[in-house]
C-alpha cells in the first residue's frame, strides 16, 4: 500500500477567500462614527440600570440586557489600561510594524477603546499615562477616522 | 442628553475593500495522483472500494458508505454520460477573485465511463437542446497543464 | 431516558432585503427580546445558548463570541453550530438536546443571517471543495438546477408544475406580517393565471434553466430564536406547548458529484426515522400542516415525494389539487416558506418555529385547521443534501 | 442523570505541516479512537464533528469530512468551536435518550491558513477589525493587563513554557518537546510585548476523536469507562476594553459548575492533573486562578512553588500543553483525551502516578472568551 504513496507528489492548491462585505454599521453605531467624523466628538451609551457608559456605543447593556437610549458624550482623552508593541507584519494592519495596541478608557467612559498609539517612544508607555485622540485629517465615518491616541 | 434621531441619522456601512484570506490546501495523495494524471497523461482514474466495489472520481482515502480505507485505482475513461446539468445565465461573485463570473455556461454532472460518481464541471454549450440528461461528452485538456483541476478546459458533446 | 422537550416561545424579526439599521449582534438581539417576550420570560431565565449561522456570509470569525453581548450570552453556557442551510434546524435540534439531556431547563436557540452584507452566491461558492468543486461551479442555483431538471426530465414535469408552487408560497406570505416578500399583486388574479404569468414574462428572469427569479428563494436579513423547555416546567410557561416528538437528520455526502440526484435520499431517511418513533404509517393523513425548508420550487414536488406525502412522481398532482394550500388536508409552508424569506442561518429555525406556532395556535393569519393542529412537520435542507427534521406534537409525547 | 463515559479516544501526531488533507486526518483519529474502544463504527449512532469554516477556507467545512466520520445513515451535527464543546455535545446527545452512542471528531490544518489573518477575523468588522488586532496581539493586551493586576513578571510566564515544553518530551504526539531556559524564553523573538515566540503556541495540524458512551452504549464496547464526572461551560463579555482581561470569571462559573456536578470541594487537592489551555504561557496561570487552584493572582507563585511540575502536587500539563502543539479546535478535545488517559493509567512516560481524578479545559473566543471544564475519573 505505501508503494505507490511514495512516488506521488504532494500537489498543493493555493487559492482564496475573497467574499467582498459591507458590514451595516446600525444606528447606534452610526451615530458613534458621524459624530467622529463630522465634530471630533465621541459619544457613547449608557445603561439605564447599570450606569455603565459604552464607548463605542452598544444598544444593548451585554451585562444587564436592558436597551441603552442614552446617548452621553465623553471627553477624548483618556487613561491607558493596557498595551503592546507589536512587531510582526500582516496584511490586516493599517500601518506598518511595529505598531503599537493600547486600551484607552475615556474620561467619562467605563469600558475601554482598542486603537492605536501613535508619536510615542516605546520606553514611555506606561499603564496608567494620560492619552488624547489624534484624528485623521480625512475622516470617512470609520473608526480610522481616529488616527491614533497619542500621550496627552 | 437623550435625543432620538431615527429619521436623521445617516446609516454608514464599512467596507472590506481588497482584504482576502489566502489559502494552500492539501490536495492529498489520492487527489494529488488524480491531477498528475491529468497534467501528465491527459487520464482519469478513480478508486475502488474493496467491499461495494463503487468507483469514486475523484479519488478519495475512505469509501463512506462502507467506512473502509480504498487502495485499488483504476482507469476510467475521458468520456462519459450528463447525468444532470444546467445552462447558468445568473452572474455571481467568484470568491477565489471577488469579481463577477462569465455568464452564460453549461454546467453537468458527469458520469465518466467506468465511474460510480458524477464529476461536475463546464460543458462548451450553452443550447438546452444539446446539454441535456444522457447526452455523451468528452474531456478537452488545456495545453498547458500545472496540476489543478482547470488543466480540464471542459467537456464538450459528442452527439 | 431523557427528558421531553417542548418550545415554549418563538421570536423573530420582520425579515427584509437588508437590515441598515442594526448592525448583526443587534439583529440578534431583536429575536432574543421577541421569543423571550412571547414566553413571558426574561434572559435570567435561560441557562444556555445555542446560536448559528454560516459564517461567510458575513465574514466573521467566532460569531457566537462575536454576538454574545446581543444574545444575551454574557456569562452563560453558550455554543455555536454550523452545518450550511440547515443551521438554524441545527440548532434547534441542539436545543432539544440540551433540554432532553437533563443538563439545562430552559434553553436559547438563535438562528441570523445578514445575506445583504455579502454577495450570496459567492459565499455559498466556498461551501464547496475547493479543489474539485469549486474552480467550475455555479453555486446554490446551480445545484438546485441540476436537481430540477433532471426530477423534470424522470417524470414528464412542466415548468408550469414549478410555477405552482411558487405562488402557493408567495399567496401564503400574504398571512405573514414578517416574511421578506409580499407580491401583494397575485391577489387579484387566479392562481392558473399567475402561473402562466410566471413561465412567460420576460421579467421574470432565466437563471439557470428551468429556475426563473420565481423559482427561487430571496436573499433576506433577519433572525429568529426559540426557547425549548424541559417537560417539568414547559406547561408552566406556555399553556399549549409545541412538544418534540421526534427530530433527525442526515447527511450521507462529502462531494456534490456523489449525490443519487434522483432521490432525496437523506431527507427520505431522516423522515422515516421520525415517522417510526412517532409511530406515524400515513404522514399525509396524520400530519396536520408542515413547515419544510423548499429553497426552490421544484423541491415543493420532488421532496413531498421523498417524504413519503405521495408516491414518486405524483407531487405535482398533489401540489395541483390543492391538497397544500391553506385550506387543504395538508397545508404546506403557512408562513410563505423559505422562497418568501431566506436569511440562511434563521431559515431552518423559522420552519421549527412557525411550526411550533402552529401547534401552540398562535400563527395568527396564517394559523391552519382553526388552530387545532396535532403534529407539525418541519424540515430544513443545505449543504450536498444535508436534511434535519423535526416533528412536533400538541401531545406531550408518551 | 445518568453517567456518560468515554470509552475510546485516539489522536494524530502534531505537526507544523502534515501532507494529508483534513478528512484524512479525521479518518486516523476516529479510527483510532474506535480501535481504542475495542469497536467499529456500528456501534456508533450518531457523530459531532467539529470544524471552523475560516481555518479550513470552506463554508460547512464539516462537509468534507461526511466519510472520514462515518456519518452515513447516521444523526450528525457540526460544532464550531472547541473540540471541548464538540465533546460536551455529544455528551448531551448521549444522555437524551435518543442515542447511546457518540463519536466526537474534530481536526485542524492551521498549515494551510495566515494565522493572523484567521483570527483578525474574529475581530469586530465596525470598531476592531481594520486596526489589524490579532489573536497574539489580543493576548498580549491581556498579557499586560494581568501583569498590572497580579504583579506577575515575564519570567514568571517563561516558567510555564519551561515546564510544558519539557513535559512534551515525554509525549510523542507533541510538536514541541523541547528543553528551553527562562534565558532562552526571554531571550527569544519579541512578537507582541510582553509575549515573546516562546511564550506563544505553535500552529499546527491534527484531529483527535472520542467516543462517548451511556450505560447503554457501554455495553458495545470493550474498553473499561472513564467518567464524565462534571462539566461546565460559560462565555464571558466579548468586546477587548469591555471585559476585564486580567480576570476570567467565565472560566470561574465553568469550573465551579463542573465541580458542583463532580462532587469536588477543594480542587487543588481533590485533582490529580489538569490539562490547560496554554495557548500562550501567561494563561496557564490566569487559568489557575480560574479553576481556583490558587487565589486571584497568585499564578505565578504557584508555579514557582513547584505543585503544577510533574513532581508536584497538581501536575498541569504533562502532556506539554498547547503550547506544546495547538491544533486550534482540536486543543481542547486533546486536553480531554490526555486527562482520560491519565486516569486511565494508560499516559505511558507522562504518566501521573496513581491519577484518578482530572480536569480538562477548552477555550473558545478572543482572549478566553469562553470556556469548557471537564472533570473526569474512574
Amino acid at each position: 500500500m505505501a508503494d505507490w504513496k511514495e512516488s506521488v507528489e504532494n500537489i498543493v492548491y493555493s487559492g482564496r477567500i475573497k467574499v467582498p462585505y459591507k458590514w451595516y454599521v446600525g444606528e447606534v453605531g452610526s451615530r458613534f462614527l458621524t459624530g467622529i467624523r463630522d465634530n471630533k466628538e465621541f459619544w457613547g451609551t449608557k445603561c439605564p440600570s447599570c450606569s455603565k457608559v459604552y464607548v463605542p456605543p452598544v444598544k444593548n447593556c451585554a451585562e444587564c440586557f436592558v436597551l441603552t437610549d442614552e446617548w452621553v458624550k465623553v471627553k477624548d482623552t483618556g487613561t491607558l489600561e493596557s498595551f503592546t508593541v507589536v512587531d510582526y507584519s500582516h496584511a490586516m494592519q493599517p500601518v506598518k510594524a511595529p505598531i503599537i495596541y493600547g486600551l484607552v478608557k475615556l474620561d467619562g467612559a467605563d469600558g475601554s477603546i482598542l486603537h492605536m498609539i501613535g508619536d510615542v517612544k516605546k520606553e514611555d508607555l506606561k499603564v496608567g499615562m494620560k492619552v488624547k485622540a489624534v484624528f485623521a485629517d480625512k475622516r470617512e465615518g470609520t473608526i480610522l477616522d481616529i488616527k491614533h491616541f497619542t500621550p496627552a | 442628553m437623550t435625543q432620538k434621531s431615527e429619521q436623521q441619522q445617516e446609516l454608514l456601512t464599512v467596507n472590506s475593500g481588497e482584504a482576502f484570506q489566502p489559502f494552500e490546501w492539501s490536495v492529498g495523495k489520492y487527489g494529488s495522483k488524480f491531477l498528475a494524471e491529468i497534467r501528465d497523461n491527459q487520464k482519469f482514474i478513480g478508486i475502488k472500494c474493496p467491499k461495494c466495489g463503487r468507483v469514486y472520481v475523484p479519488p478519495r482515502k475512505v469509501c463512506g458508505r462502507c467506512y473502509v480505507e480504498m487502495d485499488e485505482f483504476v482507469p476510467v475513461s475521458t468520456e462519459g454520460e450528463i447525468g444532470v446539468c444546467a445552462i447558468i445565465q445568473f452572474g455571481f461573485i467568484d470568491p477565489s477573485t471577488g469579481h463577477q463570473e462569465p455568464v452564460p455556461y453549461g454546467y453537468a454532472f458527469i458520469k465518466l465511463d467506468g465511474a460510480d460518481t458524477f464529476l461536475p464541471y463546464y460543458i462548451d454549450s450553452t443550447d438546452p437542446e444539446k446539454v441535456k440528461v444522457g447526452a455523451r461528452v468528452k474531456a478537452v485538456f488545456e495545453e498547458k497543464r500545472t496540476g489543478t483541476m482547470l488543466d480540464i478546459k471542459h467537456f464538450v458533446l459528442l452527439d | 431516558m431523557g427528558k421531553r422537550v417542548a418550545i415554549v416561545g418563538f421570536g423573530q424579526t420582520y425579515q427584509r432585503s437588508s437590515r441598515k439599521d442594526v448592525n448583526g449582534p443587534e439583529l440578534i438581539n431583536e429575536a432574543v427580546r421577541a421569543a423571550l417576550e412571547d414566553a413571558g420570560l426574561t434572559i435570567k431565565d435561560i441557562d444556555a445558548i445555542v446560536i448559528g449561522n454560516m459564517d461567510h456570509f458575513e465574514g466573521v470569525n467566532y460569531v457566537d463570541s462575536w454576538s454574545v453581548e446581543g444574545s444575551g450570552g454574557v456569562m452563560k453556557p453558550i455554543f455555536k453550530l454550523t452545518t450550511g442551510g440547515t443551521t438554524g434546524s441545527t440548532v434547534a435540534m441542539a436545543g432539544y438536546y440540551h433540554v432532553a439531556s437533563g443538563m439545562f431547563d430552559r434553553v436559547l436557540v438563535i438562528g441570523w443571517e445578514k445575506n445583504s452584507e455579502s454577495d450570496t452566491t459567492g459565499a455559498i461558492v466556498t461551501a464547496f471543495n475547493p479543489v474539485w468543486e469549486r474552480p467550475r461551479f455555479g453555486g446554490a442555483i446551480a445545484g438546485l438546477a441540476v436537481e430540477a431538471s433532471k426530477y423534470m426530465h424522470n417524470y414528464k414535469v412542466t415548468e408550469r408544475d414549478g410555477a405552482r408552487v411558487a405562488v402557493r408560497e408567495r399567496l401564503h406570505a400574504l398571512n405573514n406580517p414578517y416574511t421578506h416578500l409580499h407580491q401583494e399583486w397575485m391577489k387579484s388574479m387566479e392562481i392558473e393565471q399567475i402561473v402562466d404569468l410566471l413561465i412567460t414574462s420576460e421579467e421574470n428572469q432565466m437563471l439557470a434553466y428551468p429556475l426563473r427569479m420565481s423559482d427561487m428563494c430571496p436573499r433576506t436579513d433577519g433572525a429568529a430564536a426559540a426557547i425549548f423547555a424541559s417537560e417539568d416546567i414547559a406547561e408552566k410557561i406556555a399553556p399549549k406547548p409545541a412538544w418534540v416528538v421526534s427530530t433527525h437528520n442526515r447527511h450521507n455526502y462529502a462531494l456534490l458529484g456523489d449525490i443519487d440526484w434522483d432521490s432525496n435520499d437523506t431527507l427520505e431517511s431522516a423522515s422515516k426515522a421520525v415517522f417510526k418513533d412517532a409511530g406515524i404509517k400515513e404522514p399525509f393523513k396524520e400530519i396536520d400542516v408542515c413547515e419544510l425548508y423548499l429553497p426552490y420550487s421544484y423541491a415543493g414536488l420532488k421532496w413531498m415525494e421523498s417524504i413519503g406525502f405521495c408516491g414518486p412522481g405524483e407531487g405535482p398532482k398533489l401540489v395541483w389539487d390543492g391538497h397544500t394550500d391553506m385550506d387543504g388536508e395538508l397545508p404546506v409552508n403557512p408562513s410563505g416558506g423559505v422562497m418568501s424569506s431566506n436569511p440562511i442561518g434563521a431559515t431552518g429555525l423559522l420552519r421549527v418555529g412557525e411550526g411550533a406556532l402552529q401547534v401552540m395556535g398562535k400563527a395568527g393569519d396564517r394559523q391552519v385547521k382553526g388552530g387545532d393542529v396535532k403534529y407539525a412537520f418541519t424540515t430544513g435542507f443545505g449543504g450536498c443534501n444535508w436534511a434535519d427534521v423535526m416533528l412536533l406534537g400538541k401531545k406531550k409525547p408518551s | 442523570m445518568e453517567k456518560i463515559a468515554i470509552v475510546g479516544v485516539g489522536q494524530t501526531t502534531y505537526e507544523r505541516n502534515k501532507i494529508e488533507t483534513f478528512d484524512e486526518l479525521v479518518f486516523e483519529a476516529a479510527t483510532k479512537a474506535l480501535k481504542d474502544a475495542g469497536g467499529e463504527i456500528g456501534d456508533i449512532d450518531n457523530i459531532v464533528t467539529v470544524s471552523n469554516d475560516f481555518w479550513d477556507g470552506r463554508t460547512i467545512s464539516s462537509m468534507a469530512i461526511q466519510d472520514a466520520a462515518g456519518s452515513w445513515g447516521k444523526d450528525i451535527s457540526t460544532v464550531e468551536g472547541d473540540g471541548s464543546f464538540g465533546a460536551l455535545y455529544g455528551m448531551m446527545r448521549a444522555l437524551s435518550g435518543s442515542f447511546d452512542t457518540t463519536l466526537v471528531v474534530s481536526h485542524m490544518k492551521g498549515s494551510e491558513s495566515i494565522m493572523n489573518l484567521i483570527t483578525n477575523a474574529m475581530f469586530d468588522p465596525l470598531y476592531q477589525r481594520s486596526l489589524g488586532i490579532d489573536a497574539t496581539s489580543s493576548a498580549a493586551l491581556q498579557a499586560r493587563s494581568y501583569m498590572e493586576m497580579s504583579g506577575a513578571t515575564e519570567e514568571d510566564f517563561a516558567l510555564v513554557s519551561v515546564k510544558n515544553h519539557k513535559n512534551a518530551k515525554n509525549n510523542p504526539h507533541a510538536q514541541l518537546p523541547m528543553d528551553v531556559t527562562v534565558d532562552d524564553v526571554m531571550k527569544s523573538k519579541k512578537l507582541a510585548d510582553p509575549l515573546k515566540v516562546l511564550d506563544c503556541s505553535p500552529i499546527s495540524d491534527g484531529a483527535a476523536a472520542v467516543v462517548l458512551a451511556n450505560e447503554k452504549g457501554l455495553k458495545k464496547f470493550k474498553k473499561d469507562p472513564v467518567w464524565i464526572k462534571g462539566v461546565g461551560h460559560t462565555s464571558d463579555s466579548y468586546t477587548l476594553g469591555y471585559r476585564d482581561l486580567a480576570r476570567p470569571r467565565a472560566l470561574e462559573a465553568a469550573s465551579q459548575k463542573a465541580f458542583k456536578m463532580a462532587g469536588i470541594k477543594d480542587p487543588l487537592k481533590e485533582l490529580d492533573v489538569c490539562e490547560l489551555y496554554d495557548a500562550y504561557s501567561y494563561m496557564e496561570l490566569m487559568w489557575y486562578e480560574g479553576i481556583g487552584i490558587t487565589k486571584e493572582g497568585k499564578g505565578a507563585e504557584l508555579i514557582k512553588s513547584g505543585e503544577t511540575g510533574m513532581d508536584g502536587s497538581l501536575p498541569v500539563n504533562p502532556s506539554g500543553g498547547v503550547i506544546s502543539a495547538h491544533p486550534v479546535l482540536v486543543a481542547g478535545l486533546t486536553r480531554l483525551i490526555e486527562a482520560t488517559l491519565q486516569v486511565r493509567g494508560e499516559a505511558d512516560k507522562r504518566q501521573i502516578k496513581g491519577a484518578k481524578t482530572a480536569l480538562a479545559q477548552g477555550i473558545n473566543g478572543p482572549c478566553g472568551q469562553a470556556h469548557c471544564i471537564f472533570i473526569v475519573g474512574t
